[in-house]
């Protein structure tokens, strides 16, 4: 048998190595994605005071610091029965806005956006952000400031725009001052401005490219799964608040419901070679790691939001969302690469979000606390860039946590990310070379995601009834644990 | 010549590696003036590079990330060999982090598989490939390779990040430096102290702050006193405590046990006396969970020690 | 339930009460209620008031001490008197109350001879109980 | 094997608990040697950092002797040593030490005799709750 | 008068050989051999008595209102008597007669009193109020205890005994005997006549008194608490100067009550100076050897 | 500063067999020698002896040691002797440190355990002499002149002690005049003198004090320094009334046209604008009241000046502030009477007849509204039946003040007794809970209320009181009989809780002296120092310490004065340098510390500031201080630390 590694993957968040293993004919046997860490944070949640979990939580990802935090808010909010007053509403929610351009302006420049911006014979030094940076000066200086203020909008809100600290349960830490809602209206303008440059910049510089088109279009990045994603009454993609709605491989509508109602449609599957774990719908049952209508597998995150949505939420975006759909001239869109381009939609329209409700008079209002109920069991969900993030927290009548339970984006992606990096390796093992530059396509098809392996990984069980089979090298099974 | 960089995670969120944009554009100046020899978040070098380079060819290096795998130690014992400075970058690799706080309860996959769990290769034939084990405890870059200097926080903010440039790019880096204040945040924090008595301890989302007031004279723990300044005390502006990211002040000691003496030294319940002590206690009864909330990213380095002679005498026992 | 009682100038200078203070020599107003009549009275378990109540309804101005029992059931031992903290001379005060019921008219004491008594029992009993 | 003998450090109030100490001395009250004497001004002046790192540094146990509330040289000191004490023990308890490991002792000059039983009864718990460097590593 | 200086021992030096003595009614009819035993013990220690001629009643009880001047006519005309014998001092066994004739005679030392009531007994020579009345303790207190102790024989040695004194011997205060919370004097006269005296807490509290009369339940529970606490104490035997306290400690014993003899102290102090004999009963009941 | 290498000498004393029949000192002594640090070991039979200071100084010179340590009885027995016969040697006496192997070894230990003890405890001693700095005493001077705030009776009496042991005395007091309640008293208990009459000699004698000098009408706005070198700045209200000038004639009352309740009558007559609170007033003028005077502003009356003579009212007076420096202070503020308007049961101070305790000492003044007639307020009828309540705001944690006010149940006493005195026909009653008549000849006179002056005293508080008709309804019980009683009385009088005077607290804020949680100014000890503040320098007299009566105010004040006197005499003030320091590049000025101090020694502003005066070293401030910016001079957390860790280590290598 022969295998390859890549190691570690780079440019995402956290730590992931490929293994690619062949038959002794050179034939593909396997391709997995394996995740080598985990720092066990359901370790340690449990005794902790509940309203620290936002900040706890966040430490999960430095890069989606954001979502967690608000979904840990959010459950809080649910655990203590809180209604959030609106100006704490407005807060968390023009917040969390900025965040989704914030991070999908990052993965657009610096993670995965250099394998769409860069042609794909550039060598391994120049396949990074500075490559980018040497190509693109102008927009990439634009970006990096663009991006900073974004940053600022969070600090104002979150008190850092790292790890921030704001939110609490029924609400956030303070009112707003005054200042910081003129300043944020200012900053809006210019988030808007380069997503229209962006949308320009895509339409002139990438898309027109045929390697391009031809990514796109490409049958090994053509996986059929259903798609989740959340929505607000209109059925357009809400990131921060709405319904989880799930269509299917066709197009239908599996189900529409509320985050804590959803989350028991969603059953977990383990493997004993990876920290991370397998997220299908109940509906179907775990039919083994594969796609197609029948399967369980579904996907989350720009595309599966924009699948599971009928239109978008703000009119650049619409637009933008529009030409997508004629390009492929069917949905849902089954390309893999296509959510680098559903990610610019999605930029663009948490932008024009945040430029409305930065004028929303009743963000500075003072009234930024719910009354607080007894503490009990919550959930919360919102929709992290790389897709839905599920917090769920069992309290105690004390206020601390009992037991916690999360499923983040990039592990309801895992079977698809599996799935995907699998048909790329098979496809280019069929090819015959496997070179280094065809090693990144693997890649590449990963870094589609945007996976965050810190999220997908630093999460063990909480109570969702899985079964869970351990083997031991020589592949005996040592023990089966059922949830 | 260009300073040759790395950046390493261990058990990271990644909050470390994006803080460098928190630069903005200075972030071009930086790397304008450095080679980028590894840093797995934004180029493409991998193990092997790393491997091939000579012994302390690396100039700096900054690691982030709390240790938990025996990977992660091999990691930095690697870049230890190769770099010249090497610092820890962020409150996980200067302290521990949020992470170790597992160091609070017994093994992770224990805890989760029960004992004698292996994780196992995919395939038999490839036992290399194996998850690496865990190591019995989270532990802060310092308790396995010498560390030349500290940027802390979680992740550390812009304005230390900048610091610590301007003195690494210069030449300046010292030993044993800090790039944070030597005083605590309360002397950057706008927050008014007036009359320092704490008759009742107060959970963030049990308040709503008084927006000028010292956060602790609020009955809020604020671990402010006993925290580098260098963050422009941007929590407790922002109405939540400060929970001491940036790490204790030089002579702060265990930062944990220090402001628990300043907490316990202001409770006051009326006058002070044996009638008050059941008052008292009530009051400091109100600081539940003090380990998650003292330690919060300083339990590897300050509250492992004792947990460990603890864990070691359960063991005994059973 | 008692009733309520009114103090007044009127009341607290009663000629009832006068005549208790004659008839005592004793100043009711020197008791300060320490209780110690009571406390070391070997009969008071049998009074419907105990001693120092009945100075303090004296006090008081109170008429209604003449019907209580306990002047009656005082056997005038005297070991109230010799303890007084003040020097109320307490026996002194059952007696005058005794008097006035009896020079009244008064006297619900019933005397039944359960057997034959010696003569100075006889005798001291009519002279405390009977007009 | 000989019986384990707890190592203990005793920071003593110089008002008090030393001058009771001293008083167990002229009284000639034999009580366990266990103990090293640390004598303090106050007990406020104790310090819980002191205390942990005692235990870390190979103590099994630790003793705090001031005042009787009300009778501080200091007015209030005893007062913040006991609310210091009192949620040291929570933290230590928490991390697994048995909080009797730290015992806070009100104990006046007068009290010599005192100060013996308290040695005596310290030193026997610690001997029931056995070593916390059971298997000889100090730090 | 206060506490401290109550006098029961004087300090007379001069013992008369012949002593005045008034009987009352309880010595001739119930107390009888209270009188008989006190004659034959102070002959033997050398005294003549010669009873008070003309005596009357003395009242059986102290008058306590104010107004009641009549109630001291009996006593004083006693103490009239005793002067027209030119007698300095009239002794009483009877404890009660010693109250009411010792107040009596402590009230006429008022001179207003005295005038009041000598124009009331216009029959009557006035009194002098000069008539010193003496109980027997006090006498045998002034025969001090060296002479007691040389005329005593074994009649009584050894025996416990307890002595009661109820409430006429020690109130009101300006009377008594003694000290009237802690006295000494009957206790110290038994011991120089070779008892052990025993000191119990119930011996200065009331029997009751004339509630025989009006009330015997309320006696029947004292004397149960007197005989109790005299047993706990450990006396085999009680004495009494009282014939009314006499009367209710042993007729109105109730059932179960230590059954303690009660004797006047008069035939304790014939038996001990051997001019009587313990009668039989009361020596099986204190087991008397030989 | 170049690093010394320590040469450590160590002195083991045998005291004869008290250390030596136990413990092996030739071992310890040889075990000692090789302690890191330590250069010389030796042991002797009496350390304490002649000879023995004489080696230990001897051996500090040939061996120039850095510091001793010397092994013997307790520190508290000789360790200033040893201190004092190295700082002969030479070497600072803040380097010897005294190792206790005597008391808290040889005598409690026995065999080789007490040996090894020994060393251990020898060995920290010496790892803490290694972190010893050489330390000086602190000198300060001292201002000899006090400050005397209150000029009541207790400031008075105070005033005048302190001037007659001959130091210069400012008595600053509020109001226009000196005398305080004491002046407004009728007849005092249980002598019932004359309170003017035994008051105002003493008055007088104040004003005609050399060394007195009185600032009435001023308040203290300021206080700075320290124990001995206190500075304090005082505001002088302006009066408009010369005092040199004016000669009482009181012309100027006259035509002013304004009439205001007189304050000194508690509001039962009426005063004009410009007044002398009365006849007898300290100093001895007129004061025109600013805030009731037509004249000032808006538009000018001036009556006043143009009748006045002698040309004293100047309109134009102004404020004034004075610095003065003093050396000791004695706050003796006072008290007042809790507000009859908190007292909602007995009708918020609405219904007339209803007065206070200090309202019915001034009808029964013979100089008060009414010349000593007890005639109500309503309608001047003379009371036939007065209802006085005790404890009338006091010993009520729930509603009011849950402390025992004290002086009341004497002045309801003495209130009754004179009042029969003044009406023998009247009925006085008495509501209490319970008397406390503990003073001399204080239940004697009780007694004579009750029993001579037939006051009915019941027992029982007063639930409501209220108005029907001309009468006052009384509603109480009697405990007693367990009866409720109903008196229908012409005149009540509440005995009003004492509650500190107004601006204590604020007062005590500016000396940084505690108050309790009632107000009233905190003693250092209850016990054994119930003179002086916390606050060296600072000391106490009269109620504003707690509720007094005359003659305790009185001794309160003498004693405080005697404790000023103390300290006046001294040529300097010494103070031991073992105290708290802060290091200033570490302290963000977080302020945790300032509280921990119960002697104001520690000031906060950019940074933490020890006052090394005011410190008395017990090192609270330094365990608090979360930053370790704060740290104790010759107690330092790492000589601690050094000196665990070492006798732990003796502790395992064993002997």
């Amino acid at each position: 048998m022969r295998r390859i590694t890549i190691d570690p993957i780079t440019r995402l968040e956290g730590h992931g190595k490929i293994l690619i293993y062949l038959d002794e004919e050179g034939k593909l046997r396997d391709a997995i994605l394996q995740v080598p860490e985990l720092r066990g944070f359901e370790a340690f949640v449990r005794g902790r005071r509940a309203e620290e979990m936002p900040q706890i939580t966040e430490r999960i990802c430095g890069v989606c610091p954001e979502a967690h935090h608000l979904a840990s808010a959010k459950a809080l909010d649910a655990a203590f029965g809180a209604e959030v007053p609106q100006p704490a509403r407005l807060q968390r929610e023009l917040f969390y806005n900025a965040y989704i351009f914030s991070d999908h302006l990052l993965h657009l420049v610096f993670l995965g956006g250099p394998d769409l911006l860069l042609p794909e014979d550039v060598g391994k030094a120049e396949r990074n952000v500075l490559g980018v940076l040497q190509r693109f000066p102008e927009l990439g200086r634009q970006v990096l400031e663009v991006r900073a203020q974004a940053q600022r909008i969070l600090a104002l809100i979150g008190g850092k725009a790292i790890h921030p600290v704001f939110a609490l349960p029924g609400g956030v830490a303070r009112p707003l001052p005054k200042e910081a809602q003129t300043e944020i209206a200012a900053i809006a303008a210019r988030l808007v401005e380069l997503g229209k440059t962006m949308i320009g910049v895509f339409h002139e510089e990438i898309l027109p490219r045929p390697e391009y088109q031809s990514l796109l279009l490409a049958e090994e990045a053509w996986l059929p799964t259903h798609y989740m994603g959340l929505v607000d009454g209109s059925l357009a993609p809400n990131f921060y608040d709405g319904q989880v709605r799930v269509v299917s491989a066709q197009g239908e509508e599996l189900f529409r419901l509320p985050g804590d109602q959803a989350l028991g449609r969603i059953g977990e599957h383990w493997e004993p070679w990876t920290y991370v774990k397998f997220p299908y719908l109940r509906d179907f049952g775990w039919q083994g790691l594969r796609a197609g209508p029948d399967s369980g597998i579904y996907r989350v995150g720009p595309l599966a939001r924009l699948n599971a949505a009928e239109r978008m939420a703000t009119p650049l975006a619409q637009e933008e969302y529009e030409r997508f759909l004629d390009f492929f001239g069917e949905k849902p869109v089954h390309a893999t690469f296509a959510y680098h381009w559903a990610r610019l939609i999605e930029m663009v329209q948490a932008a024009e979000t945040v430029a409305l409700l930065a004028k929303d008079p009743a963000l500075t209002g003072t009234e930024v606390r719910g009354k607080l109920g007894k503490p009990g069991e919550g959930v919360g969900v919102v929709e992290a860039a790389r897709g839905t993030l599920f917090h769920h927290y069992v309290l105690s009548p004390e206020g601390l946590v009992e037991r916690a339970n999360l499923i983040v984006a990039t592990t309801h992606n895992a079977p698809g990310i599996g799935l995907s990096v699998k048909e790329m390796a098979r496809a280019l093992v069929e090819k015959g070379k496997l070179d280094e530059a065809l090693l990144n396509r693997v890649e590449m098809a990963f870094r589609a995601y945007d996976p965050c392996l810190a999220c997908a990984t630093h999460f063990l069980p909480g109570g969702v009834p899985v079964a869970v089979e351990v083997y031991d090298a020589h592949g005996n099974l040592l023990r089966r644990l059922e949830g | 010549m260009r300073a040759k960089l790395a950046v390493y995670w261990t058990g990271s969120c990644g909050g470390c590696d994006v803080s460098f944009l928190e630069l903005g554009p200075g972030l071009l100046d930086v790397l304008s003036q450095v080679e980028i020899v590894f840093w797995p978040a934004l180029v493409d070098a991998k193990r092997q590079d790393l491997e091939r380079l000579p012994p302390r060819s690396i100039d700096i290096t900054l690691v982030n990330g709390v240790l938990r795998t025996e990977e992660n130690a091999e990691m930095v014992a690697l870049l230890r060999e190769k770099s010249r400075f090497l610092g820890a970058y962020g409150a996980c690799a200067h302290l521990g982090g949020v992470p170790a706080l597992a160091n609070q309860g017994n093994g992770i996959l224990e805890a989760v598989f029960g004992p004698g769990f292996r994780p196992a290769p995919p395939f038999p034939e490839a036992p290399e490939d194996t998850p690496p084990d865990l190591l019995p405890e989270a532990l802060p870059l310092d308790e396995v390779v010498p560390v030349d200097f500290v940027v802390p926080g979680c992740p550390p903010p812009a304005g230390l990040i900048a610091r610590f440039f301007e003195a690494a790019l210069s030449g300046g880096l010292q030993p044993g430096q800090v790039f944070a204040e030597e005083k605590a945040l309360c002397e950057e924090c706008p927050r008014v102290r007036e009359e320092r008595r704490i008759s009742r301890v107060l959970r963030p989302h049990e308040v709503l702050p008084d927006p000028e007031k010292c956060l602790l004279d609020q009955g809020m723990v604020c671990l402010g006193p006993v925290t580098r300044g260098g963050c422009e005390a941007s929590c407790p502006k922002a109405g939540m405590p400060c929970t001491g990211c940036l790490g204790p002040t030089p002579k702060a000691g265990d930062p944990a046990l220090a402001l628990l003496s300043a907490l316990a030294s202001l409770v006051r319940a009326g006058e002070e006396g044996e009638a008050a002590f059941p008052e008292e206690n009530r009051i400091l009864d109100g600081l539940v969970d003090p380990i998650g909330t003292l330690y919060k990213y300083a339990f590897a380095k300050y509250g492992r020690p004792l947990r460990r002679l603890a864990r070691r005498r359960e063991e005994v026992r059973a | 339930m008692v009733a309520e009682l009114r103090v007044s100038r009127e009341s607290l200078n009663a000629p009832f009460l006068q005549r208790v203070e004659e008839l005592s020599g004793q100043n009711v107003f020197a008791c300060y209620q320490c209780g110690k009549c009571s406390a070391g009275c070997l009969f008071a378990e049998h009074m419907d008031l105990l001693p120092n109540q009945v100075l303090r309804l004296l006090q008081l101005g109170d008429e209604g001490v003449l019907a209580a029992r306990a002047p009656w059931v005082c056997a005038a031992c005297l070991a109230c008197s010799v303890r007084c903290p003040k020097g109320v001379d307490v026996a002194r005060v059952m007696e005058a109350l005794r008097q006035l019921a009896l020079r009244r008219g008064l006297s619900p004491v019933e005397v039944k001879l359960d057997r034959p008594v010696p003569q100075i029992a006889l005798v001291g009993a009519m002279r405390k109980v009977t007009p | 094997m000989s019986e384990f003998e707890p190592k203990v450090v005793a920071f003593l109030c110089r008002w008090c608990a030393s001058a009771g100490a001293d008083l167990a001395g002229t009284s000639r009250l034999p009580y366990p040697p266990n103990a090293i004497p640390i004598r303090v001004n106050c007990s406020g002046r104790v310090e819980p950092q002191w205390v942990v790192e005692a235990l870390k540094a190979g103590a099994d146990g630790v003793l705090i002797g001031g005042c009787h509330p009300g009778d501080c040289h200091y007015v209030a000191g005893n007062y913040k040593t006991r609310r210091r004490v009192y949620l040291l023990r929570k933290v230590l308890a928490e991390l697994g030490i048995e909080s009797e490991r730290v015992r806070l002792e009100w104990i006046s000059a007068t009290e010599g005799a005192r100060f013996a039983q308290v040695m005596a009864e310290f030193v026997a718990a610690l001997k029931r709750l056995g070593p916390l460097h059971g298997n000889g590593g100090a730090r | 008068m206060t506490n401290g200086s109550i006098q029961h021992s004087s300090p007379i030096t001069h013992h008369p050989s012949r002593v005045l003595y008034f009987p009352g009614c309880a010595l001739k009819d119930q107390a009888r051999a209270y009188e008989e035993a006190t004659l034959a013990a102070l002959a033997a220690l050398g005294y003549e008595v010669q009873e008070l001629p003309r005596w009357n009643c003395c009242g059986t009880v102290y008058a306590l209102a104010q107004d009641d001047l009549m109630r001291h006519v009996g006593p004083v005309r006693n103490l009239i008597r005793a002067q027209e014998q030119g007698a300095k001092e009239l002794l009483t066994l009877c404890a009660m007669c010693y109250n009411t004739l010792s107040r009596s005679a402590l009230f006429v030392q008022n001179p207003e009193n005295l005038r009041r009531l000598n124009a009331f007994m216009d029959e009557e020579e006035d009194y002098r109020g000069e008539v010193r009345v003496l109980h027997l303790v006090q006498l045998l207190g002034e025969i001090g205890r060296g002479r007691l102790e040389k005329a005593a024989k074994e009649g009584l040695s050894g025996l416990r005994v307890g002595a009661y004194y109820g409430c006429t011997l020690l109130r009101p205060q300006e009377v008594a005997v003694d000290h009237p919370e802690q006295p000494k004097i009957l206790e110290e006269a038994l011991a120089a006549l070779g008892a052990e005296p025993v000191v119990f807490p119930e011996r200065v509290e009331c029997c009751g008194a004339y509630l025989t009369v009006t009330k015997p339940e309320a006696v029947r529970l004292r004397v149960s608490s007197i005989l109790l606490s005299a047993a706990q104490a450990g006396a085999e035997l009680l004495v009494t100067a009282c014939p009314l306290c006499h009367f209710n400690l042993t007729e109105r014993r109730p059932l179960g009550a230590p059954k303690l003899p009660v004797v006047y102290l008069g035939e304790a102090l014939a038996w001990a100076l051997g001019v009587k004999s313990m009668p039989e009963a009361v020596a099986k009941a204190v087991g008397v050897r030989g | 500063m170049p690093e010394i290498k320590p040469r450590i000498g160590v002195f083991v004393c045998h005291c004869g067999k008290n250390i030596a029949g136990t413990v092996d000192v030739a071992k310890l002594a040889e075990a000692a020698s090789r302690f890191p640090g330590v250069v010389y070991a030796t042991h002797y039979e009496y350390m304490c002896s002649d000879p023995g200071q004489a080696l230990l100084k001897r051996a500090i010179r040939e061996q120039r040691l850095t510091g001793v340590v010397v092994a013997a009885c307790s520190p508290s027995m000789h360790e200033e002797t040893f201190r004092r016969a190295a700082e002969e040697a030479g070497l600072n006496p803040y380097l010897l440190e005294v190792a206790n192997i005597r008391e808290q070894v040889s005598w409690v230990h026995s065999g080789p355990a007490a040996t090894r003890k020994a060393l251990q405890v020898t060995r920290a001693v010496v790892e803490k002499v290694q972190g010893n700095r050489p330390l000086r005493p602190a000198e300060i001077g001292v201002v000899r002149r006090a400050l005397v705030v209150g000029g009541g009776i207790a400031g008075i009496q105070a005033a005048l002690d302190i001037a007659n042991a001959g130091f210069e005395v400012i008595l600053v007091e509020r109001s226009p005049s000196i005398g305080g309640h004491m002046a407004q008293l009728s007849e005092t208990f249980p002598t019932l003198d004359c309170s003017q009459c035994i008051l105002t000699p003493k008055m007088v004698e104040v004003a005609r004090h050399p060394r007195i000098r009185i600032l009435a009408y001023s308040e203290v706005e300021e206080v700075s320094g320290f124990v001995g070198n206190y500075r304090v700045r005082i505001r002088k209200k302006p009066t408009y009334v010369d005092p040199g000038k004016c000669n009482l004639c009181g012309e100027c009352a006259k035509v002013c046209p304004v009439r205001v309740p007189n304050e000194f009558d508690r509001g039962l007559s009426l005063r004009a604008a410009i007044y002398i609170p009365f006849p007898q007033a300290v100093p001895s003028t007129y004061t025109l009241d600013e805030k009731n005077c037509l004249g000032l502003v808006p538009l000018r009356c001036g009556q006043c000046a143009e009748v006045c003579e002698a040309k004293a009212i100047d309109f134009d007076m102004h404020e004034e502030i004075l610095e003065e420096e003093v050396g000791a202070i004695v706050l003796a503020t006072g008290y007042e009477l809790y507000p009859k308007e908190a007292m909602a049961e007995y009708g918020y101070g609405t219904v007339p007849d209803v007065i206070d305790g200090l309202e019915f000492e001034r009808l029964l003044s013979a100089s008060g509204p009414t010349r000593g007639e007890i005639r109500r307020p309503s309608d001047g009828k003379i009371p036939k039946e007065v209802v006085f309540i005790q404890c009338s705001g006091s010993r009520d944690p729930e509603h009011h003040k849950p402390y025992c006010s004290k002086i009341c149940c004497m002045y309801t006493a003495k209130h009754a007794l004179l009042y029969r005195h003044a009406v023998p026909d009247g009925q006085a009653y008495v509501f209490y809970i319970d008397i406390r008549a503990g003073g001399k000849d204080y239940e004697e006179f009780v007694n004579r209320a009750m029993e001579e002056e037939r006051i009915l005293y019941i027992r029982g508080k007063v639930a409501k009181v209220f108005r029907e008709g001309e009468k006052v309804v009384v509603w109480g019980v009697d405990t007693l009989t367990g009866r409720r009683v109903e008196v229908r009385a012409d005149l009540v009088v509440l005995a009003q809780a004492i509650v500190p005077s107004p601006g204590t607290e604020e007062l005590a804020r500016k000396l940084r002296v505690a108050c309790g949680g009632e107000g009233f100014l905190k003693e250092a000890h209850p016990k054994l120092r119930p003179l002086e503040a916390l606050t060296a320098g600072v000391f106490l007299a009269g109620a504003a310490q707690g509720p007094k009566d005359i003659p305790e105010s009185v001794a309160q004040a003498s004693g405080a004065a005697a404790k000023v006197v103390a300290l006046l005499s001294q040529p300097k003030l010494e103070h031991a340098p073992e105290v708290a320091e802060v290091e200033e590049a570490l302290c963000s000025g977080c302020g945790i510390c300032a509280p921990q101090c119960p002697y104001g020694a520690i000031t906060v502003d950019e940074v933490a500031h020890v006052n090394e005066i005011l410190c008395e070293g017990c090192g609270t401030c330094v365990a608090a201080c979360p930053s370790g910016a704060l740290t104790f001079r010759n107690v330092e957390d790492e000589q601690i630390l050094r000196m665990v860790r070492a006798a732990l280590e003796v502790a395992d290598v064993g002997v």
